[in-house]
């Protein structure tokens, strides 16, 4: 430490030490987001996009379409209790599923049981908590997928601590979180980026900006330069994408994914896409918004997007089309005829797993509803 | 300040919805009183996802009616600044269990502000927030957490089950000086019964509980959405030869001992009805205060029906959960009854 | 594994504080199971404020006694992830009061977890939370929020008394593959019994009760803080011809019905002694399954000696709010002696 | 909106729209904090400064160096339950102050009532908290203080909720919060600092970097190249200022005090500055930091620096320096006299002030401690 005495002299010259020890931490340029969302699809980035690569994430693209649409239809018969649907987002949900390994962990919002599914998880299983036969339907372990987090960015701590156990373990793991540009404002946002940046965990955080909160459009959620920007105030870069972009989107978390498991630590991921549809089938949004933006929007379609790539570069012929179509056709006649049969539940399910081993309260209470249950059978 | 069941006075009474009451309760408050402001997410342009806000940012603007951004302990937290300055903050959560993000606000803050400062700064907040289930809900949308609330003194904790109720209750406890935690029954939203929006409305004073039906056989103390199951109970009772008093508390801070004991030492038996769950519920004090002070009238222990200790169920399994009418019954036929063994 | 209280077995055991007690049993956990790892706020390197984790992240490295950033619900959650991914958190909240900022992570997802995934995901975390008062704590530094916690379906909630349950239940919390809010009575830190920290220690269950004193005429029931004033009190007590059972609960999820109501059913009387609150505090619950279960054998009604409801004194009146002997004994005089009027 | 459909050529030249309305909200560059932390003494900078002001600095910082050693004393004696000293902080403590105007509000830390002391607040009612007779000890309306805060953090969302009032009733009021560099992580720093900026509030944070939360270090704490680059992820501008350098501090203050009055917005100030003492009397400081890192410090003293600056200009002669001397010898001596004095305290306050109305169930309360009390009394 140089200068630790300030130097007195008379008038004019007096020049005192600097703080001790002040230097930035981190050197805050490479942390900022460009200036404008990052694409692949139409650019000169786009010819080295891998077209095997471009395919897949086509094929999935259309088939997350058609998940989404039979997923709003079966509210509509009364299948699903409720349904956020991510259409005119499968970029963002699919690209996020295919950023991964199979080692890796996928930390979804309540939006993203489409991220879900193309990451291999059975669309039945995931839409259990919307049917409303359990909360979680499926077994976090087997694909790597934690529960559906409907209390907005508390996955996102969860995320951070997986990931950190995980390197604390000598595993090569990622965990990959996807919250909304709502979820952003929610001191949990905040505290799970600041423990990622301090503890260098292998997290990449993915917020799809899809413009609104249900009804709250950006710019009462933040007046950030953007969502990304938000990176540099943890120390960990942030990067601007255009959520629409599936090849780009891919990229961008790819690249995260690549630094986090060498141990660079985590990302800030915003893509920037929209929600077409409204927030859930129970919402209407045409109190908050007008058309022409939804159509501004429609107009820039993930699909169409990677579809004029694709046909552009020759890529993609009729009977790759088709086949897209039919495999997502195929889904979806599985997901109706499936949801179209009603759970077999067990009421005594309720007590079974509140703790590892039963209290003699909830035994008591199990054998009450038993009892109930089979008085009503008598009836 | 009727201490019986509201009846319809005039004909010209049409069935007006809770929803509809709390939404007339808003306005006329924030018409009474240049300093209440409406604020939570999408209370604005939208008017709430249970449009209890609807219209209220057109007609006063999004100064008094505000959309926040997304983060329920900055909301609280905001609005104890507003309150600091002289304004009534009349907070929205949008769910039960998204009030929790708000507890550190609400625990350490709004509720202690004013003995903090011995009387210099009250906070006169209010919190509304929707709860209960019954409505098909996925999780996390269904919880009561008024236990919460009832073990936290410098808080009021309100609760209408009727439609006047609602108006009355909800501006009383704008114009409350003291910080009120209003627990809207999700499920009576839209439940009607006769009130008329358009008739000078009274405002009910917090803290009385009232008699909605009277009977001799046994008391069933109950709030907010479990009254009209009690009712329904009391109803059927009358099968079985009971006729069950149903005391509908209103308020659960403060507690309205004398109502309530004044019924339990007539009928000399008590259940006390609740969807939250038993295990230090609500219930649990209710029983153990009207043990203390009606223990020589009782013929029989305080019973409690209440939600079962789990977490909240999934929609189809709710109805497994939530307190209905045998097991009302069922709990009413274990009061020890003369000729029980 | 007992059930009355420990006493001295060799005549090497030196007296320990609980401090050291909780300590060894965080050392112990670490050093027996690699998957374990403690973490908060100055755990690391300053070995707490309360110095129970001192010399833990000397030993045992900084990966497995963190210092956090400052913050409880990234605390929390970050343990829920560590805990998703098989290792065994213990989270130490700084005081009691500082752990609200974690409810939302608490409620929504450390109760929740194992039920919401049917059993495939189990969080074994403990989270160690000094609570309660009389130690002379500026404001937020001395509550008890055990009623928040017990209202929560999902979690353990359990408290020493002594030093030997410290050590005993610690490591059983931290073995208990259920999330465990683990309450340390703060003025017991330095409290010390005859307790061998050089012994092979016992690891105590979770969910007993144990009778710390027998007596035939009435029965405190309490727990943590208030366990050495009742036995005080007991003392006390004979002077007036009342020889009292006191019950120590250790556990308030899961409740040890069958210790506390054999007790009760014998003495026929009883008084729920805590530092809490009453209204809806921890004894409203206690009071009303005790009725529920005894009815017939009280000779009075359960009666509670709790906190008043405010909000947590300053220090220089904090005495006035704490249950003391007197307090316990007056409670007792009213237990419809025979005689009374 | 131009573009709205995607332009769909074959091969090579597609370019299709960028997403539809994607702009930055606001450009980053200005809301940026230098590299370095500003200062004013011993720079150009220095020539500018009002002396009026500086002399008026040096004074504040000598009574406030010796209110900070009084009251450790006074817990030495058992006077004071606990006292978080801010001795080496003192320029930010009155800087602080001393950028408010009487209309404006203050909220500070439990680490604060310097700040409050030199805002006009009587000592002992400032120190009454953590004397233990009572929580707050003053009417928060009278010098516009809000209550020491102890809950980290919590007081931010506070102040952002009371500017915003001031504006809605067209009050032209400014609230300054401080709050330490641990409080940062809090989940209420992010939700305060996003709510002031979408509001446009009026209100200024000060951070006081002062190296460490009890014994965790900056380093432990966050990654970022400075919490002023917090800033940048709101939308406000971020400062940062050398926390022991008076003069910058309150320029740096009386600036973003100044934008925020003229409905700029608020501003995020970092101050970098150094705790002297352990964090409490009850804190032993040498578990987790050497004596040669606090020396350092000691040599970059803020009263030394200023003095230095005011000696060097010819502003302070031996007069003015003893009068300094004796004011703050005043301010000590009737601290400790007022202070050796105990508080006449009633217990039935206890539940007074509850509720406006005392409920049936506080009055029975009440009663029974009153008769207790009478009981005690008589013995
Ligand atoms: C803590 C919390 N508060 C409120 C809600 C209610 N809620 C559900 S979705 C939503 C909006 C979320 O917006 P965003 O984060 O942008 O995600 P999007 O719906 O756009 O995918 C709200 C307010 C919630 N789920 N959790
Ligand atoms: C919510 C909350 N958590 C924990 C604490 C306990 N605590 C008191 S001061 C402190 C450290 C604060 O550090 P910093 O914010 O840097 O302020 P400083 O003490 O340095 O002024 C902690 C952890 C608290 N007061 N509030
Ligand atoms: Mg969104
Ligand atoms: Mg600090």
């Amino acid at each position: 430490m140089k200068n630790q005495s300030p130097v007195m002299e008379q008038r004019g010259s007096y020049r005192p030490s600097p703080p001790p020890a002040w230097k930035p931490r981190t050197d805050p340029a490479p942390l900022l987001p460009d200036a404008r969302p990052y694409r692949v699809l139409g650019t000169q980035a786009a010819a080295k996009a891998d077209p095997a690569l471009l395919l897949e994430l086509y094929e999935q693209l259309v088939r997350g379409r058609r998940y989404n649409a039979q997923a709003t239809a079966l509210t509509r018969q009364g299948r699903l209790a409720v349904y956020p649907s991510s259409t005119g987002q499968e970029a963002c949900e699919v690209a996020a599923a295919l950023a991964l390994e199979e080692r890796d962990w996928l930390f979804p919002s309540y939006r993203d049981t489409l991220a879900a599914v193309a990451r291999g998880l059975d669309p039945v299983q995931a839409l259990t908590l919307l049917r409303g036969d359990w909360h979680t339907g499926y077994d976090p372990h087997e694909h790597r997928i934690a529960p559906l987090c409907t209390p907005l960015a508390t996955q996102l701590p969860h995320a951070v601590g997986l990931a950190h156990a995980a390197r604390l373990k000598g595993d090569d793991v990622v965990a990959l979180a996807m919250v909304g540009d709502g979820g952003t404002s929610e001191g949990d946002f905040h505290e799970a980026l600041n423990f990622a940046a301090v503890w260098k965990a292998p997290v990449v955080f993915l917020v799809q900006n899809n413009g609104f909160a249900i009804s709250v459009p950006l710019a009462k959620q933040t007046a950030a330069p953007s969502l990304a920007h938000k990176a540099v105030g943890y120390g960990m870069p942030g990067r601007l994408v255009d959520g629409n972009d599936a090849a780009a989107v891919h990229e961008v978390l790819g690249e995260a994914v690549r630094r986090a498991r060498a141990g660079g630590g985590p990302t800030l991921v915003e893509a920037v896409t929209y929600r077409i549809e409204a927030h859930t089938n129970a919402d209407d949004a045409t109190r908050y918004r007008g058309d022409t933006e939804v159509e501004t929007w429609r107009a820039h379609d993930p699909i169409t997007l990677l579809e004029g790539e694709l046909t552009g570069r020759g890529l993609l012929d009729d009977a790759r089309r088709q086949g897209a179509r039919d495999a997502a056709e195929a889904l979806a006649a599985d997901l109706r005829e499936r949801m179209n049969q009603d759970p077999v539940l067990d009421p005594m399910d309720l007590f079974t797993h509140v703790y590892a081993e039963q209290t003699t309260q909830l035994r008591e209470q199990a054998a009450q509803l038993r009892a109930e249950l089979e008085a009503e059978a008598e009836r | 300040m009727t201490t019986v069941a509201d009846k319809p006075s005039t004909t010209a009474v049409k069935p007006a919805s809770m929803a509809q009451a709390l939404q007339r309760a808003l306005r006329d408050s924030l018409a009474a009183d240049p300093s209440v402001h409406v604020m939570g997410e999408d209370v604005g342009t939208l008017g709430g996802v249970f449009r209890i806000t609807d219209g209220l940012a057109q007609e006063f603007g999004e100064d008094r009616c505000t959309d926040t951004p997304l983060a329920e302990a900055g909301i609280l937290g905001a609005a104890v600044g507003m309150a600091m300055y002289g304004l009534r903050p009349v907070v929205e959560m949008q769910f039960d269990a998204f009030a929790y993000p708000a507890f550190e606000q609400l625990i350490s803050h709004v509720a202690r502000m004013r003995n903090r400062t011995k009387g210099a700064m009250p906070l006169p907040i209010t919190i509304r927030v929707p709860y209960g289930g019954g409505i098909g809900g996925v999780e996390h949308h269904s919880d009561s957490s008024e236990a919460y609330y009832m073990a936290t003194p410098g808080l009021h904790v309100v609760t209408p089950a009727t439609v006047a109720d609602a108006y009355g209750l909800l501006r009383a406890s704008i114009a409350s000086d003291d910080p009120v935690v209003f627990l809207e029954p999700k499920r009576l939203y839209w439940s009607k019964d006769s009130w008329n929006p358009h008739a000078p409305a009274t405002v009910e004073p917090i803290g009385r509980a009232v008699v909605r039906r009277t009977g001799r056989s046994a008391t069933l103390i109950t709030y907010g959405p479990s009254v009209p199951v009690c009712l329904e109970a009391a109803e059927a009772a009358r099968e079985e030869g009971w006729e069950l008093e149903v005391v509908d508390l209103r308020s659960l801070v403060p507690f309205d001992d004398a109502t309530v004991c004044d019924s339990v030492r007539r009928t000399g038996r008590a259940v006390v009805v609740h969807e939250s769950g038993g295990f230090g519920g609500p219930g649990s004090e209710i029983a153990a205060r009207v043990t203390e002070r009606c223990f020589h009238h009782l013929e029989a222990p305080v019973l409690r029906v209440a939600g079962f200790d789990i977490p909240y169920p999934p929609p189809m399994l709710e109805r497994h959960h939530l307190p209905g009418v045998d097991r009302i019954l069922d709990a009413v036929a274990r009061l020890q009854w003369e000729g029980d063994s």
